[in-house]
């Protein structure tokens, strides 16, 4: 048996299994999960009637310092080093207010990360700033293509080869704050062919010629308050400079686990919504002369709601720390964007059944999370990093 | 002797009411976005599509039988999309009236319009927990309560209510009572705003000292001094066809969805090798092939339940296992056709995402799935409602 | 609304949508299922804990005339055309007794069956009189291959050409009564590749030479009391003869769909079963002081199940119509097998939860439903047709 | 921090223990296939093999803490076979010892194998239903009644039994007692034949008039009058740490099904790419991705119980979410991976048909899944096992 008192004020070393947040991270938390209490919550309706996210908010959200905490010092960040643990949980809190909101305020980091990770020390000088300064900046990845069985092991985006430059053709979609970004990292199918080790990213200014750049307005069932950006590529003539990573190029295994987390983090926060939304709904809501949540049909759902959260956060800390620890997170980043897209769906679904009616007029917030919670989990890859 | 196979005439009203659905298609955008908009009710080539009832009965006496194909329709209606519901105007409260009413009733307003309100804002689908009530006064009955979630309760040109006669009688003293619009007392309080079927309008109403005459008492007088639960169980058996008939919207949607998904993934070179073994197949196929199963699994159990109207048997576990597959499927089967097409899948350039929101209801309204099986568990073990709630 | 009187009489055509048994139908069923309650439930443990098919109950099912009925008049038999939902009906009866014996007792119609669909007019003349005599004879069809990714499309059993003979090669595992078989129906791979439609049958008897039959044993996880056979094909010769339909040989795709519909008939059969245990049980036994069948979650879980067998047995029902119409039965049958597959499976495991520890004790039948349910529910084809 | 690493020497420990759990294998089916045999307690490698509290308490401080470790060790055995469960041979009743004993006790009867005895023929999870009493006569128990489905309730030398000293009082008359083999009146009176676990015996026992001394009270004479649910309490507060124990086991079961499953595949060619998305895999990838992800979900839970413990944090709703999550795998994986593996992985010839054999007793004793849905949903919405029941 487990010798609790002998244990419990011992300093572990740091390989040990801990679920302990660090101290910093409490603070990254709370300060993000009241911001998300304060900020997000009131404006997802609106913002999800009116597709739009508004200005004022990115900005109030810049002051939280999520693209900047992870650039370094000698840029003008935080210097606050990996951190993908952090961000996990960051995500989660601002997915807990609003995906889609929290995913337009995070958007930034889909572009400053891989620059951190990747980028030559020319790109991370000429770049990082435009993210230390007192306002929101919009910048981006793409990696989506219009095509119903688009995997990211297979991009038909190309960069041929022409001279010293690459030439990129190609269709991006569902690029998240695309419609207002300064600049894009575009992922391309590399030279050597498909696959995630093979991929390449560009960083295009949105006035690059051949660069066209569309809003996609409310284009997706949910995140409509997101700025979603359609590009087309035709014949962009991008110069050495602007290949991330220069001849190195980068990590496409690490950079799309990456992705794939962060889309898991803030689908963790939906799911926690969900639950905490229907827990005191069933102890109030009354059928059948008793509380619904008395009803053991109800209350498994509900249970089960608890179990999955829980289940699925620590596939994505476990993911997220293999990230940090600049292992090999493939395998732990698909395993949780499996679980995670198969449980969040299943909660935001039943999360309408527990709501009855109710979870199906807009007056409640269970139809929005549905909706959301619908493209989140589709969408392979930058909702979030 | 077992058979799944169509005459050729039901066949080919099947395929027309299919193409008809396709016209439907072109309008069902509009009014998914438009949610505020009620008229028109028609759009203009609804004009040439015959009524439900036309198309059933107008056949050789031969083909399969009327609810059996009443079921089929369903499906093949709701596989073009949920702006049928916009029109023909008749719906719940018209079955209601079919089953429950006078000849004279049915005579009276066979052609009104009528919606059901059955919820209220303190009921869900736990009916006999109605507040509203009903009070004799002289040759009038008093109506006083709120209704809500009642389909089309704002174009119908009356709605049957349900009101309590007697409260301490509990279910035995609900009844049901036909109020036509314009009677004083009687108001559309509110319309809902939707995660889906947009085209149809979903209202509260609210009932105060509303004043009908006696004979608006469906089923008439006689209904009321009755003993036991004989009058609530007249109006629930109207759920014995509406339960399948809701179980077909399901499929219906999940047909459509289906279909999309196929055609979208074939288009891209994408099909399933229905030879091949299960474990032998790609990820896309086996989801396909799932929600084939699922879907006709559905299919077949709201066939049944018509089927059994049809030779008059009790069908009112198989109702409750129609409504149950077909919500089932309304909500798995266009979540899984997004699944396997991803976010473009998702996309309002195309009406899948529409038909996962318009589904979604059709496992909540007409009781719940979990209400479903409630039915069917008490059936099982004989028990009342008071035993296993 | 349907107007039932007007309809309620009337002799419908054969086209319309029914769900009615036709009396030869009711009469089968009656009578199959008054042998599985009496014959088989109570052999079903001692066969089950002894690993055998006694040779009186084979005897006794004889009787039954499962296999004789589809054999045309011409060849001594009840000359019943069609039957495939006969088939399925009668095969639900015995999946409902004991889905292990009821397969035993069965096995002939998997060597009668496609003779009679396929055969040359000698190759009935020749084998069809072994199933019209009195005594239970065995004779079964020769599918399965020792390997985990097993599928029919790509059999390795080979059968080269020869001169006018073919020369068989390659191991068949798990062959349904085939330690008492007197003859194979073994199929191999076509000439002309992979895939159903070019498989190829061979009715090989017990002694050709090059064929080793081996008594399989207690083999498997379930289906105990079935005698499963191993054959090893070490350079059979088959002159023409036993090619199975000559030249024209046989639809490989109507024979793979009639085995699946088959096993799918039997596991409707062991569900219903489980279903019927639970629901007294869930009456009856008490905990927290109300009958198990109060409490909701007991009360869906057998709520499902009920809904489940009904689905299951339309689906199947549906793929053996279509094959007694001899139409394209492909794909009703995949559809049946995989939904059958996963409700039959998800069924024995919940009957196994409902009955809590009873379930995993031998006292119950639980338990041996849930090893039957398991080995037929993955097994490809050929535990009945 | 948060980390999920282990240090170098834990890392060794539990690959020592997965070596010994391929000793473990060799004798699997023979104890599978002579359920009847009790001897013998060990095989003869097991005499090299260190015990739990060794492993546990001889690292160094700062290494995983103790309950943590606990679970891993739980898991890395079970993948080698649930034989383990023969030896050694402190049981569950030695939990409850070391939860509820006074420090006498502890000392008396540390090295003493104890089962727990708890569920009756009338009572299945149902803790508060036990009818067998221990009534004070003088300075002796008298302890009466009947209990099934006891773990090693035949080679362990005693048994904490449940019982009430007050009926009236509900769940606070329940305590729990420990009784010795030989002690007269106390009884075996069967051995369960079962679906799996067949190396563990499962035994139904008989206590008549069977007497024991007063201190054989756990936790000794003053949990007697205290008033509220304490003494319950502290009995079912062992459970905190054996539900995580009992999903620990479940897990295993799952690890060592998806290694073999991926095994015998890769010996024939299939393996998962895991950079593909989910809808460009094949299906035998897909199932395997999903397995993967739910046996490491699982596993994260039962970790995430064990640390709380090591922290001293209550950790009540999540020893329910280990033992439901660990008990969902036992089922789902090894039966999904002979999904995979089809026929050929239902064979005798390899272990994974007996592992969903052994696994499937997981999601039932110590509380069914349905049990800890119900503990968790209490806790969620604050309610009593009165009002959620």
């Amino acid at each position: 048996m487990p010798q609790n008192a002998r244990h419990r004020d011992v300093v572990y070393s740091a390989r040990v299994i801990s679920f302990a947040l660090s101290d910093s991270q409490k603070v990254a938390r709370d300060t993000v999960r009241e911001f998300a209490r304060r900020e997000l919550r009131d404006r997802a309706r609106p913002c999800d009637e009116e597709s739009r996210c508004p200005d004022e908010l990115l900005e109030k959200s810049w002051a939280l310092g999520l693209a900047a905490a992870c650039i370094p010092e000698a840029y003008g960040g935080g210097g606050v080093e990996g951190g993908h643990t952090t961000s996990a949980i960051v995500l989660e809190e601002l997915g807990y207010g609003c995906a889609s909101l929290g995913a337009a305020v995070a958007a930034p980091m889909l572009f400053v990360r891989p620059l951190v990770d990747f980028g030559t020390e020319e790109q991370k000088r000429d770049y990082l700033p435009l993210f230390t300064g007192d306002r929101y900046h919009a910048a981006t990845l793409a990696l989506h293509e219009p095509r119903f069985t688009f995997d990211p092991c297979a991009l038909e985006t190309t960069a041929e080869r022409r001279g010293a430059n690459r030439v990129l053709r190609g269709e991006k979609r569902l690029v998240p704050m695309g419609a207002r970004a300064s600049h894009f990292l575009v992922l391309a199918r590399g030279e050597r062919g498909p696959g995630l080790a093979n991929l390449e990213a560009f960083i295009l200014p949105r006035d690059a010629p051949g660069l066209r750049v569309h809003d996609e307005g409310d284009t997706t069932i949910g995140f409509q308050a997101m700025s979603w950006g359609r590009l087309t590529l035709d014949g962009v003539e991008a110069p050495p400079a602007w290949k991330l990573g220069g001849d190195s190029g980068i990590d496409g295994r690490r950079l799309i686990a990456s992705l794939r987390v962060g889309g898991a983090a803030l689908a963790v926060g939906l799911s926690r919504a969900v639950l905490d939304a229907c827990v005191p709904y069933a102890k109030e809501r009354v059928a059948f002369g008793q509380a619904i949540a008395k009803k053991q049909a109800i209350a498994f759902m509900i249970a089960d709601m608890r179990i999955e959260v829980d289940a699925m956060r620590w596939l994505v800390w476990k993911a997220a720390s293999e990230l940090e620890e600049r292992g090999d997170a493939t395998r732990a980043a698909a395993i949780a964007q499996d679980y995670v897209g198969r449980k969040a769906m299943k909660i935001a679904d039943d999360g309408i059944q527990v709501f009855g009616g109710h979870g199906f007029i807009r007056d409640f917030p269970l139809e929005l999370w549905f909706r959301n919670a619908r493209l989140l989990t589709v969408h392979e890859g930058p909702a979030a990093v | 002797m077992v058979d799944f196979r169509l005459s050729q005439n039901d066949t080919e009203i099947l395929e027309q009411v299919r193409r008809e659905g396709l016209a439907v298609r072109k309008h069902a955008r509009y009014f998914d976005e438009h949610e505020e908009e009620l008229p028109p009710e028609k759009f203009p080539e609804a004009d040439a599509f015959p009524g439900v009832s036309e198309r059933v009965n107008r056949r050789p006496a031969g083909d399969t039988p009327p609810a059996t194909f009443q079921m089929l329709l369903g499906m093949a209606r709701q596989w073009g999309d949920t702006l049928p519901l916009r029109q023909p105007p008749l719906a719940l409260g018209n079955a209601a009236l079919q089953a429950a009413g006078t000849p004279e009733q049915k005579q009276r307003w066979g052609a009104t319009a009528l919606s059901m309100a059955i919820t209220e804002p303190g009921c869900g689908s736990d009916s006999k927990a109605i507040k509203t009530t009903a009070r004799l006064d002289g040759e009038h009955w008093v109506i006083n309560g709120e209704k809500i979630f009642v389909t089309t309760g704002i174009r119908a040109q009356g709605v049957v209510v349900w009101a309590t006669v007697d409260a301490q009688r509990g279910r035995a003293g609900i009844k049901s009572f036909v109020v036509l619009k314009g009677t004083p007392g009687f108001e559309v309080t509110r319309k809902e705003k939707k995660l889906g079927i947009r085209a149809s309008d979903t209202a509260a109403l609210s009932f105060i000292d509303c004043r009908v005459p006696r004979d608006h008492l469906l089923g008439g007088d006689e209904t009321v001094p009755r003993q036991g639960s004989g009058g609530f169980r007249g109006v629930m058996k109207t759920f014995n066809m509406t339960r399948p008939a809701v179980g077909a919207i399901g499929v219906g949607k999940a047909r459509a969805s289906l279909d999309f998904a196929e055609e979208a993934l074939a288009g891209e070179g994408v099909a399933v090798d229905w030879e091949r073994g299960r474990r032998a197949r790609s990820t896309i196929e086996a989801k396909l092939v799932q929600m084939e199963a699922d879907a006709e699994a559905a299919s077949l159990t709201v066939l049944r339940a018509g089927w059994l109207a049809d030779a008059g048997e009790e069908n009112n576990v198989e109702a409750s296992i129609a409504k149950a597959k077909g919500g089932e499927v309304s909500r798995t089967v266009p979540q899984g056709c997004i699944e396997l097409l991803g976010a473009m899948g998702a996309s309002r350039e195309h009406l899948l995402e529409k038909w996962l929101r318009d589904g979604r209801i059709t496992d909540i309204y007409e009781g719940t799935g979990q209400i479903q099986r409630l039915i069917i568990a008490r059936a099982i073990f004989g028990y009342s409602s008071e035993e296993l709630g």
